[in-house]
């Protein structure tokens, strides 16, 4: 599970470089973000520019991952894909997180 | 990729697929119906909804009828009007209660995120005239979905 | 993997698999077959044979049998003994002359070597029992794999 | 197709770091070595120690190495696994290519 780490400030962008996040790879998903995320940024940004399928597996990974930063720090996402974006409205939880319309604020800058 | 050099469009009457009720096998047979039906008039929009809808289904016959003990998984695919029926077979344990599940949408309160719960709700949610049925030791379930 | 965690050893009584004929599905075949027989008493020889003679038998169908334009391929492998029995079933055209090729090693002249042509060399090599069958459309292929 | 390659004196070990050369792979293992070959090394090594599955695809690609060599150069293999080299034997083709038992002599050094 290839997830790459950029700080940005107070914030880090956390960007899957897969095309997937399915039942096959929702427990490596959840144990790569837990390790990454030792690091002590109050807010965390997935980007999900590149996964063009995300099943109800990989949701609960996500949900998973938002409930390891714990109360003090938020999960934000962004560069949701319109069938990555469709899982979530159809589950509502598009109402629990932040979604960014586009690519993370610190990656935009660069493109 | 080596295959299909040369070769001619052609759009199959029907896809089958027997494969292992493992998470990596459902990723190449949901890989495997999405290029069978390259060739075939059927909207990018119906395929990618094919490919979650299955999705759904199979993940929960590996873990749920399964029990992730492993065991032979059928599919059929086969086009009707621009959608498609789907058909998936398996010899795991059958329905709790011999019915599907509701697929009720777990909450959204912040203090107890549901991490799962969520498969029979995007499955129902995109199909139309979903139908199970028990026959002998094998649950079988079908549906369509519609032209998008 | 998370398939298969708390799963109970179990060797299945025979491993069916129907898939594209496609150099990646073939791949995927081959993985599940080889995991399908990992808790039967098979040695680890006899799979990699499997393996191998299996990885030809389906290559010379994706290639020749259905010329690299896709198709159905259905495999079964059955226990037998210590060795293992296989079939695989494919639509495609049949076999040149009705009848398997002889399998005849191409020659190590060193200014001509052959980058092909070795397939059916080793699948004579190391199965016994070989037998095909032109069933209506359907090529029928037949194996034995020694214990080993 | 991951291939690393490493130059010592006047030969070139290119390491296969995959696990098969089959028939799924067999047109990108010639594609990378063509690339790869442009290198004037008269002798080429091909580890083969990562690849535990080769099939007759494979093994026509390696042929096909050897040939796009030409006369003036040499490719030998190393660091068979016991599956590839079956195959090498049951097609004859290992009196093709001199064949070496371990690991390439000048990864022997490091390791
Ligand atoms: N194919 C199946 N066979 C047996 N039971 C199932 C099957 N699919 C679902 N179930 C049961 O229905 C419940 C709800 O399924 P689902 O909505 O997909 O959520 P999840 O799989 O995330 O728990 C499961 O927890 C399981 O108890
Ligand atoms: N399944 C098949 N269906 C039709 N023809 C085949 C099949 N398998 C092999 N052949 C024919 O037999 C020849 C020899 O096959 P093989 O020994 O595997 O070498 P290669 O596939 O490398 O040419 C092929 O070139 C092809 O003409």
């Amino acid at each position: 599970m290839d997830i790459s780490f950029e700080h940005s400030g107070d914030m880090v962008v956390a960007r899957v470089n897969e095309n997937r996040i399915d039942a096959a790879v929702a427990i490596q998903f959840k144990d790569r973000m837990r390790e990454l995320l030792q690091t002590a940024a109050p807010v965390v940004v997935l980007d999900l520019s590149q996964v063009a399928f995300l099943d109800s597996s990989g949701l609960g990974a996500v949900v998973a991952v938002m409930k390891l930063l714990g109360p003090g720090r938020r999960l934000e996402l962004a560069g949701l894909t319109p069938g990555v974006l469709r899982v979530f409205r159809l589950t509502r939880m598009d109402s629990v997180f932040t979604i960014h319309d586009a690519a993370p604020p610190s990656l935009r800058h660069a493109g | 990729m080596p295959a299909r050099t040369g070769a001619q469009p052609a759009c199959p009457r029907r896809l089958r697929l027997v494969f292992p009720a493992d998470p990596l096998a459902v990723r190449q047979a949901l890989h495997d119906l999405h290029e069978g039906l390259r060739d075939c008039p059927v909207s990018p929009q119906c395929r990618a909804t094919m490919e979650l809808v299955l999705a759904e289904v199979l993940n929960n016959v590996v873990e749920h009828a399964y029990a992730d003990r492993g065991g032979e998984i059928e599919i059929c695919v086969q086009r009707s009007g621009g959608g498609l029926v789907c058909c998936v077979a398996d010899s795991g344990r059958p329905m709790p209660h011999g019915a599907l599940p509701p697929g009720d949408l777990p909450g959204t309160d912040a203090a107890d995120l549901p991490e799962g719960g969520f498969g029979w709700h995007l499955i129902r949610a995109l199909s139309r005239d979903l139908d199970y049925r028990r026959e002998g030791t094998r649950n079988l379930l079908r549906f369509h979905l519609p032209a998008m």
